[in-house]
Parts: C-alpha cells; structure tokens; sequence
C-alpha cells in the first residue's frame, strides 16, 4: 500500500514535516526517499545480534546463562535433527502451536461474546465483569494444582492454562471497541430496521473490530508467555517443555534457543495478523 | 393511515441549566411534508430525533400511528446531519444495508441500490469508499440508504445542505417524485427558504431560547409541482415571491437584520 | 483384562536407573499395559494428578510425600528410589568465611523452597543449633540458584546436579545430605501409586515393582559401567535432558537400595514409616502442615516389594 | 451519571428497545426500572459462592482441593492475625502490592513512548517493534536465570518480571489508540500551528487516551498473574511467594485465600481505573 | 506580501482510474478574497487541500510566499468541510487551541477565545462540550477555532453551509469585517451564488470530470461593504443581479436545468 505524504519531500520546516506513519490515502506520492520501517527492524536485529555475539565472545557472562549465538545455531541444529527430551524442535514446535491455537480460538469463541455483553448490555456487563475480573489477575502458577484436579492431565488443561491467560485481552479489547462504537451509526442503524441482533451484527461488530484484532496481538503474546506454566502440568512434548526440561540441567543454549524459536513464530503471527489487520479494517483512522 | 404526532413536547439534555425546546407540537401524516426552519440552535435537530425516537421528551408525548415512540424504528428512516455512514461499507452496501437487513438477495439489492444511487446521480460512485466520496456525496449516499428502507416516513436534517445549487434543485424534484410517488410522510429540516416553499405542504418555523413554535405556514407549491406544473414556472408565480417575503419575515421576526 | 489396561505415571526428571527401561519400554512388557509416562516438574503436581485420579503412579521426594500423606490422600509408597547422599549439598560461596553450619548465621542461604534440602538445610541448622530465624533463607529454583551464586548474591546454598555441580566451581561443600541423615533426618525419593488404582491392579504395581528393582539391581551390579558412552546413559541423558557427560556422576548421588532391602526394615518395612512421620513432625512445626497423624503406616506397603522378590 | 434510553420503559417491541449500556446523553430519564449492572454482578457473585459451598460441601472433590468457602475464611483470619511463612497477610499484601505499582509505573514510563513512536514514526516502529515482538512472547519462567544475573535477587528483578509482562500490553495497545486518531484532527492541529510534538501532546496522547487506558487495565491483570513467577526470585514475602509456598505444601485454603485477596484487590484497581477513565474521557463514543 | 498560487495543479488520488482535478492555477494575494464554485464532486475540497498542505498534487507546483507547500502551516489556517474540532475540549478550548500552542496564558486566551466565539455569535456556548452543539453551532466554533491563529490565510470549506439565512448573512459580514480589518487572504468554497458575490474578490467556477476552472470572475461588491456602504444596499444594485445571472451561467454552463 503506497501512502504518500509530504514528509518524504525536502521540507522547509522539518520538525513539523516529519509526518505520520499513519496510513490515509493520499495522493500518488513521489518516489519514497524515506528509509523504510523494515530495514530500520532489519538494523535493529543485526544490531542486537552483534551485541549478543560481542558480550557472549568476551565472556562478560559465563556461557552457562548466556550461550553464544554460535552455541545457540549448533545446539538448534542438533535439536532440529536429533531431539530433545525425546522429540525433535519440529514435534515440540507443532504440539505447542496447536495448544496456542486451541486456546486461541477458545478465546476468541468466549472472549468476544463476553466483551460484546459486557459492552452492549447491562445484564451482560454485571454477570461477566465479575467472572472476568475475577479470572484475570489470578497467576497460573497458582492455580495449576487446581486445574490438574478438576481438568486431570490431558490436552484441555493445557489450553485451558493458556486460554485463561487470553481470555482477558479478548475480552476487554472487545469492551472497549464497543463502547467506542459511534452512537450515531447505531442509531443510524435502527431506524433503518435494524434487530438489536443485527445491529451487534453489522454496525458494532465491525465497528469493533480493530479494537477486536489489537486484542488478539496481545493474547497471543500473553498465550505465548503462559506456555512454560502450561506445559509445566505433565506434558510430554512442547516448546514450554522443553525449555522448562532443558532449564532443570542448565542447558541454557536449548533455553535460549527455545525462547528464539517462540519469538520467531510469535513474529510470523504478529506479521499474519497485521497483513489481516489491513484487509479487514482499511478505514482505521480515516473516518 | 398513520401518522407521526409530537405533542407539546419538551426537550431537555442532562445537565443543561434550561430546556432546549419547549412545548412544542407537531403532526406529520403520510402525504405530508413537513419542513421545519428557525436560527441555528433552535432545537430543530432536537425535535428530529425525538420524531426518530433517539431522543427522549422530558415532558410531552410522541406517538407514532397512536402509539407511543419508544425508539427508532424501520417505519422512520432518518438522514443525519452528519452523514453517519459505515466506513466498512462501498456506498453501494451502505445504500442496500436496509435491505440487507431484510434478507434481500445480493444480487437484487444491488440492483435496487444501484438505481437508488442512480437517482442520487451517484450511478457511478457505487464501489467507491465512504472515505473517497466528496462531502456533497455522502450526503446523497445518506440519503439513497434511508429510501432504500422504504419507510412510511423520512425524516431528513438538511440532507441538502452542502449541495450546489443545479444538485440541490435537482435533489429537490427527486425528492418531491419519491415523495408523490410513494406517499411517505416527511419531516425536514432546512435552512433554504426557497428549499422549505418549494417541497413543504406546511412549513414550521421555531424561534430559539428555548425552542418554541411561532408560525405554521401551510403552502401548496410542492403539490402543484407533484401535480405536473414545472418547478421553474413555479418559482414565478408572486405567490411564491409573497410566501417567500412571509416566512422570512416569520422567522427574523423580532431580530435585527 | 491386562490386555487393555492403561497406566498413567507421572515421573521427574531425575537421573535414576528406572529411566532405561522407561525408555526400552521394559516397564509396558511386563505389565502387558499401555503406558502413558507424563513429566512433571514437582512433587505437589504429582500429588495433584494422583489425587485427581488422573495418574495412577507417581515419583515424588519426601517432603510432598509427607505433606500429602498428612492430609490423608489416599496414597502408598511402594518404592524407594533412593536416599539422598552427596547428590544434594551444602555449599559455600568462596570467600564467604562459611566453614560449618554454624557460619550460616547472618549469611543469605538459597534452597528450592519445600525441596528435600530445604528440609535438610533446616535439620541441619537444628542439629547444630543454629536459630533459623539468623539464617536469611531464600527461596530459589536450582537454574536461579546457579545464576544467583555466579552473580555473588548469595552465600551458601543447598541444592542437587547439575546446578550443584555448577556452584561447586566457584565454592565449596560444607555438607551434604548424607550427614544430614546420618543425624536422623534422612531424605530420599519414591514412587507412590493411587490406593484406589493399587487395589484393582495389584499385579501391575507389583510388576511395576520388579522392573524398577531390576534396573537397580543392574546398576548397582556394575555401576561403572553406566559411563558416558554406554547405550544405558544414552538414554538416561535423552529422556531426561540432562547433559550426557554429566550422567555418570549424578547416578552417583544417591544410595540405590536394592529389591532385597526395599522390603526390609530399613526401608519400606519401616524405616520409611519412620522418616514420613519425621518429615511431616518437622513440617508440622514449620507450620506448612496442620496437623500430624498419629501413624503413617498407612501410607506405606512393602506387599509390592515382596510379591515382586517372589515371582522371581 | 444518570442515562436515559428508551429502553427503560415499557417497550413495545422488546427486542429492538432493550438499549444499550454505552453511555451517551440523552435527555433526562424517567426514574429507572431496569435492574443496575452492580446488581447484577452482586448476584453473578452470591451464585458463585452459593455454588462452591454446595460443591465443597457434597465432597465433590477432596477438601484438600476444593475448601469450603468456611475453610478458607477460617484461614483467611489466622493467617491475617498470625501470618504465613513468616509474613502476615497485610505484609504479603503490600510487598506484592509495592511490586505491582512499580511495574505498572515503569510500563507506562517505557510502554506508551514505545507505544506512539511505533504508532507515529516510521523508524520508532523500525526500532521498537522487533523488540517488543522478541519481548512479549518469552515465558518469565524461561528467562528468570537470565534476569537474575544481569539484575540480581533484589527488588528490581521482581519488579522487571512484571514490568515486562505488563510492557506490551501498554504499548500495543497505545499504538492501536494511535492508528485510529483521526486523520482530519491531526491535519486540523497542523494548520493551527502545531508542531509535531504538540501534535503528539495535544490531538494523539487524547485521542489515544480511551485506548491507552484499556491497555493498562489489561496490563494490571497481566501483572498480577505474572507476580507468582517474579516472587520465585527470592522472595520472602508477597501474595505470589505466600501462595506458591502453601501451593507445594498442597495448603490449599491457602492457596484459595491468595486467590481471593488477588482477585479483590484487582477488583478494586479495575474500579479506580473504571473512575478514571469515566473522568479522563468523557467523550468515548459520543464523537 | 506574501501570495498563495496553485500552478497547474492536478490531484490524482491512489487507486482511482481518472485525476479529481487537472490542470488548475490560482492565485490569493493577502487582501484577495477567492471562492471556489462548483458542481457537487468536482475537486473544490481537493484543491483547498492542496493549499493547506493536506495532499500532494500529482503534477504542478503549490506556493507560497515562493516556497513550495510541504505541509500544513501557522500561515495557513482551514477550517473544514467536517468540523474536526476535538472532543476532549470544551467549546472555548476548542477555539483557544492556537493560541495555546503558542503558549499565551491561560488567562488571556480565554479572554480571546471569548471575544471570537461572541463574534461568532456563540458568546454563551464557551463551556459546552462539543457534542452538546448544533450542527450550526460547530461550524462556528471551526471558524472562531481558525481565526484564533491569525493567519495569513484563511482555506474555508462551506464554512456557513449549516448555518439559516440571518445567522449566515450575520457570520458573512464578520467574515467581511475580519478579512477587511486583519487583511488575510481567504480561499472559501461555498454553494451560494450570492454568497460568493457578495464575498469574493474573484470568483473561480470549476466543472467536474475532471475538475477544471471554468470560468474566472472578477467581483467588487465585497469591497463596496468593506468601504462601507450597507450590505443590503449592494445586494439591491442591478449589477448584483447581473453578476448573478452570470455566475448562475457559468456554473451551470452545459447542463440541462
Ligand atoms: N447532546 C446534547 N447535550 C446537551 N445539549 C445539547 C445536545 N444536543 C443539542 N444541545 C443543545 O440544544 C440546543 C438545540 O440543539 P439542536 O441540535 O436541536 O439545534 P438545531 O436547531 O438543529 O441547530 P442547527 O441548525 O445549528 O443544527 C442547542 O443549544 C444545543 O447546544
Ligand atoms: N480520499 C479520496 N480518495 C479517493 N477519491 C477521493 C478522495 N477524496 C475525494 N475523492 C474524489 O475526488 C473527487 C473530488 O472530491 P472533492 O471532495 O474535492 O469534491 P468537492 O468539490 O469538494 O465536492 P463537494 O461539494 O460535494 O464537497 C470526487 O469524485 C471524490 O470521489
Ligand atoms: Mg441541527
Ligand atoms: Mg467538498
């Protein structure tokens, strides 16, 4: 999507040209001369990379806790074509993406019925808003024994572990979406006949829904980050896993390479998202 | 036939020292058209939307074919006057949303919204983004989507306040055709005073602070239009150039010029 | 029928002989049941699955072991995989000035809180006589345990391999566990099964039993020869995640009792009874427990231990 | 704040009158009769306690895994009185309470600067998003040995832990506040003469502000449910150290009690920020 | 003294097949007074746009001073089509705005800001919210909001467009007034004929498809009121009513009535 702006053209005033990333549509734009947000991603990656790899070679720290990216590329090698802990990377990798998965779309099937009641409705704000905030704050590693005892060992724990842990940003982001709905496309809305059913349906739903995508971003960092206390309840494949396994013998290079491993496809989700973000919600800001 | 009455109708916003309008009464029956004119602030918004059932009177009764208003309701299709169009929506689905509603086949609300557009002489705007539209164009979409819900009446605030003058008078005969047409009942709200003697069968004017009633002028203009004589011949006529010298005295009555 | 009889073990990653033939799949063979093994992390999850009925044998040390036992879980030991000996120490931060228990006071001690060293850090401090209350315990999970001392933050700690193995580069030991239970206050592992599942599937416990005791006897017949380039440790490191060149010496860490004496006095016969009712009296003063039992037998059975040296 | 909708009277199609609890201005209302939302929420509460002491006291499950709401009272005033591991409960309280606000101060301090630079400027996004995206997914127990030897045992590492969690919640969601400022508001700021930082201060932190603020509330619960993992650093008092202590010990009304005292003092938190928004952004959708 | 000039300006938004508008140049001296007419559609708010910074012209160069327009500026102060004042201010904020980010003090801006909103005729109004005004109402508070930055020039989109006949004839010769006294430029687009003529210095009349100028008109009757003869006065001059059948032609030049 080409967006053009006066800020990519020598301005006389640059503080007040700098413009906005923003995106609203403008007139073709000269050819950009402004550098990219992606490369600047590109150089803060390779930046850090050299940081690590610095630090690492100089032994600031001991390579019991921080490995070398070197280490880190052998040991993912290994790991991809041996296994550890009795699976490879791509076994453990699959099991915990379909946990994630799982558990998002449980999210999503509760989290946004439950903020769409909780915006909308009186009845529906009072019986979930206490359920909601009740769940939300509760740590997981608390309540694991808990879940164990009343959900046993199997799969549903684990996404439930995860799922609670997304519910609440689903959930609130939906809230908050809706209480932003403009009150005059609802009421434009009814007095063109539109059922309380349909005006949820076709004015607050879509209305919403950019709030509704940032929900999902941050539930699935938040999925993402609740794997290891998920996985900790007798799993015997993930990344959770092998992490926390890994972790117990102070082979901190699978450590470090499992935290990669979730950054990387939390990235590719996070990227997934947003190209979806774009097709969906192309008024965002322009109205 | 039904008819749309506001009967001594106050409004009064939360929080505001006075009223905003202040017994004010009303009656709109299907072949009627209503204009409502007064100074900017006078509550005429206000009493729009109390027609529509957004807004609710303090004191006073709205009732819709006998029965109260309690909300808005697809026999009331209302044009806003800020174009409170979807912008997940082209213009043409904003038009058929109406019919969407009431299940509609794809296939045959976009035919009938694209004639609906056609009418707005928007036949070619019909994919085109909310957001690509001209400030002019919104408010034809606006319009075309409240007569796409084929309501019993229409109650429009200034739908045509931010057209020039050839499209305005151009919207202004569609207007009367669909409302001979279709025997709607409308209430409108202008500031054109030509605009009110050309299409109202009775124009109201209100004075502000708060809103009241202080003249009803029943006209014929519009019916003489629907009834086949040229607009322009009517704009002639003295009769009109008289109307037109009444209602403006009406309604800078008691204010200097 | 045992034709389709499923089992459901919880275990932990420790090095112990019993992971090879969980590994060989030794443990389906001769309980002819579909096994499905499930890691956990600690002691009180095992006892949460057991207790939900959704893991019917379960590896735990004796500190949950008392406390589920105290609050009357319908559970029984069944096997004693081993006393904790030099495996869990004591050890002093160079530098430090900490000799011997007694130095602890007015130092920061780290111990995986509810650990078997956490109960053996305080029985040590009693036995010596060292007011706990002068000591700053801290709870720590081993992997911080290691950054933590790296770092210099603390000044002791009392913790298992391979962090311990780790802190012992930049300290050294005071005391290790071995001692600790020589002055009464033993600390060791076990597998304990659901009394529920015990009952319909006395076999299955009982074969459960034998393998685990086979796998000891195999061990300690030639303990050597589980070195870094045998198939035994080979499986023991990829089952687990602990490190290959590391798993001869955390075998080293524990005494294995064999089959012969599980059912002994010194073990499940009675000494066990024993060390439970110890544990839960000494938790019971720290306050984690509510109330001890009067007796402990209960919740342990050597009928396993000898049907198993029986049958063979 | 009294609203008045239609759909407190008598209504005669129900369905499409029922009205909708976003709060905009109407004229007065007639005296209410539609039930409140804290009714209903009481009620949503009586049930749920109604229905754990039913279930405790049928033995559904071991009371060593579900105690009776009595049990768990009962515990509540001894522990209050004489404290568990070597803590009060007032003292667990305000430790973790301390932990909490820090990381809720130090993750709005970083989180919404991130948050609109990624929103506003093309290179802020560059530089902050590849951050943002590595941090947010990592799981707090895979990188707590890392956290303590570049920060220690102390405080700081506590508060760190949290403030992560609580991070990306603050910053996404300030970001999204930021995409969907309207575009006319800024170009209006521009040709009265503001420059780019009174654009940001005076047209996108406000019209951020409703966003912003619903990303707090995520971020508090995000908080609280991180503060198990951050008091496994050594800690010797604090909600999260007090419930996982009694956790391993299966002290289960312990573990309840904890539970509780989290989720009402996140109620109470979810309360004030509910005022604050109510006061800070009385405009949300009525624009 | 500074001059605001399009030259040969075309606008072509992304994504769409033909350009909104081609070819146009214009020039608005400070002391000048140009409305922009024409049809619904045909670029008028594109070409504000232009002046103000808020889009990029595919071809042709915009000026000002000399320097080309690389954005919005103090120098150019609009007032737009959509009244986009914010809602987190009250009314008298609103129009405090710019003197605010100079950093007057509090006190005397809201003195000013009083002083514009009385002109504006909304002297009461300064403590409402935004979205407890009229429709009427915020477009005043737009306009006072504008001139608050004193700039060198005004851009008005259809700044009286919701406003009745006396309230507009009101706000039309404060606009007068202003531009008289503070000698800006204006650039305005508006849909009344007479508006314009009783405004402009010049009159440009843009045609659709794509927008062109048409026609240019040079006019004097709103220096005839800035010198002080009486505005009804002008509008009773025959010259008045000529150049409106004039302009009338113009802009409905081609097109059947
Ligand atoms: N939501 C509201 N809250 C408080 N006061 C309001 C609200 N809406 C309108 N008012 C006030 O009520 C009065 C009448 O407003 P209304 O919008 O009905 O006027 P109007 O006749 O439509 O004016 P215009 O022609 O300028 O659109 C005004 O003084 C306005 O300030
Ligand atoms: N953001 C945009 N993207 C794409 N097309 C646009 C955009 N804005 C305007 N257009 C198109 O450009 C043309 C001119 O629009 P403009 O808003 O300049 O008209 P206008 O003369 O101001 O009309 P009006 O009097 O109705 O406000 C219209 O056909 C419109 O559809
Ligand atoms: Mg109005
Ligand atoms: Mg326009």
């Amino acid at each position: 999507m080409s967006v053009g702006t006066y800020s990519e053209r020598p301005a006389a005033k640059a503080e007040e040209t700098d413009g906005f990333a923003v995106p609203w549509s403008r007139p073709r734009p000269r050819p950009r001369r402004a550098i990219s947000a992606r490369l600047v991603s590109a150089i803060t990656i390779l930046v850090l990379l050299a940081a690590w790899t610095v630090s690492a070679s100089l032994q600031l720290v001991s390579p019991v806790f921080l490995p070398s990216p070197a280490a880190v590329w052998a040991k993912f090698v290994i790991v991809a074509r041996d296994g550890f802990v009795d699976a490879t990377l791509l076994q453990h990798l699959l099991a915990s993406l379909w946990r994630v998965f799982a558990a998002l779309i449980a999210a999503i099937l509760v989290g946004v019925p439950v903020g769409l009641a909780i915006g909308i409705s009186r009845i529906g704000r009072g019986v979930f808003d206490p359920l909601l905030e009740f769940l939300r704050p509760i740590p997981p590693l608390a309540y694991l024994p808990l879940i164990i005892i009343w959900f046993g060992i199997g799969e549903p724990s684990k996404i439930l572990v995860i799922a609670i842990a997304m519910l609440a940003p689903v959930a609130l982001s939906t809230a908050a979406g809706v209480r932003g709905v403009s009150r005059e496309r609802v009421d434009a809305a009814r007095s063109l006949g539109a059922t309380r059913a349909q005006v949820i349906r076709h004015v607050i739903v879509p209305s919403a829904l950019p709030s509704i995508l940032t929900g999902l971003r941050i539930a699935l960092g938040a999925g993402w980050s609740t794997l290891v206390a998920a996985e900790l309840v007798a799993a015997t494949r993930g990344l959770g896993f092998m992490i926390q396994s890994a972790a117990q013998f102070l082979v901190t290079d699978v450590v470090v390479m499992g935290i990669l491993v979730i950054a990387i496809i939390a990235f590719v989700l996070e990227f997934v998202i947003r190209r979806i973000e774009r097709v969906l919600v192309p008024w965002s800001g322009r109205e | 036939m039904p008819h749309l009455t506001l009967d001594k109708v106050s409004v009064h916003y939360d929080g505001q020292p006075a009223p905003a309008v202040e017994r004010v009464s009303l009656d709109v029956g299907r072949g009627d058209f209503v204009v409502l004119v007064g100074r900017s602030g006078c509550g005429k918004t206000s009493l729009l939307n109390v027609a529509a059932g957004l807004v609710e009177p303090a004191r006073g009764l709205a009732t819709v074919g006998g029965r109260p208003i309690t909300g808005p309701g697809p026999d009331r299709a209302v044009v806003f006057q800020n174009d409170a169009l979807f912008p997940w929506l082209t213009a043409r689905e904003n038009v058929a949303f109406a019919l969407r509603l009431r299940g509609v086949s794809a296939d045959k609300r976009a035919r009938r919204a694209d004639e609906l557009l056609s009418l707005v002489k928007l036949g070619d705007a019909g994919d085109k983004r909310i957001w690509e539209l001209s400030g002019g164009m919104r408010q034809r979409v606006g319009l075309a989507r409240a007569l796409a819900a084929e309501p019993e009446f229409l109650l429009l605030d200034e739908p045509l306040g931010a057209l020039d003058a050839l499209t305005r008078e151009r919207m202004q005969t569609t207007l009367l055709d669909l409302w001979a047409a279709a025997q709607v009942g409308v209430l409108m709200v202008t500031h054109g005073i030509e605009e009110a003697l050309v299409l109202a069968t009775r124009i109201v004017v209100l004075a502000p602070g708060p809103g009241h009633v202080v003249r009803t002028l029943e006209t014929h203009f519009g019916r003489r239009y629907a009834a086949g004589e040229p607009i322009r011949a009517i704009k002639a006529d003295p009769a009109f150039a008289a109307a037109r010298a009444e209602l403006t005295d009406a309604i800078f009555e008691g204010e200097a010029a | 029928s045992a034709e389709d009889l499923k089992i459901t073990i919880g275990y932990q990653t420790v090095v112990e002989p019993s992971k090879v033939p969980q590994a060989d799949g030794a443990y389906e063979k001769a309980t002819k049941a579909a096994i499905d093994w499930r890691k956990f992390d600690s002691g009180a999850d095992v006892i949460a699955a057991i207790a939900s009925g959704s893991v019917d044998i379960g590896y735990v040390g004796s500190s949950p072991l008392a406390a589920a036992a105290s609050r009357e879980l319908p559970i029984e030991t069944i096997f004693v995989v081993g006393l904790i000996g030099p495996s869990e120490a004591l050890v002093a931060r160079n530098g430090a000035g900490i000799e011997k228990v007694a130095d602890l006071a007015g130092k920061k001690v780290a111990v995986p809180f509810v650990s078997t060293t956490h109960y053996s850090l305080l029985a040590a401090l009693k036995h010596e006589g060292v007011d706990p209350k002068s000591v700053q315990i801290l709870n720590l999970r081993p992997p911080e345990i290691a950054a933590a001392f790296a770092r210099g933050d603390i000044d002791a700690a009392y913790v298992w391999d391979p962090a311990l193995g780790q802190v012992k580069t930049t300290g050294k030991v005071v005391l290790d566990s071995s001692q600790v239970a020589a002055w009464g206050a033993p600390t060791f592992d076990a597998w304990i099964v659901r009394s529920d599942f015990a009952e319909k599937h006395p076999e299955a416990v009982r074969d459960f039993v034998k393998v685990t005791g086979e796998a000891y006897a195999q061990f300690l017949a030639r303990p050597d020869a589980w070195s870094v380039s045998s198939p035994e440790a080979g499986k023991i490191a990829k089952l687990t995640g602990a490190k290959l060149d590391e798993v001869p010496e955390l075998l080293k860490g524990y005494v294995f009792p064999p089959l012969e004496e599980q059912a002994s006095d010194k073990f499940l016969g009675g000494a066990t009874v024993k060390a439970i009712a110890a544990t839960s009296a000494f938790l019971k003063e720290q306050g984690k427990v509510d109330a001890v039992l009067p007796d402990y037998s209960k919740y342990v059975t050597a009928k396993y231990a000898s049907e198993a040296l029986a049958s063979n």
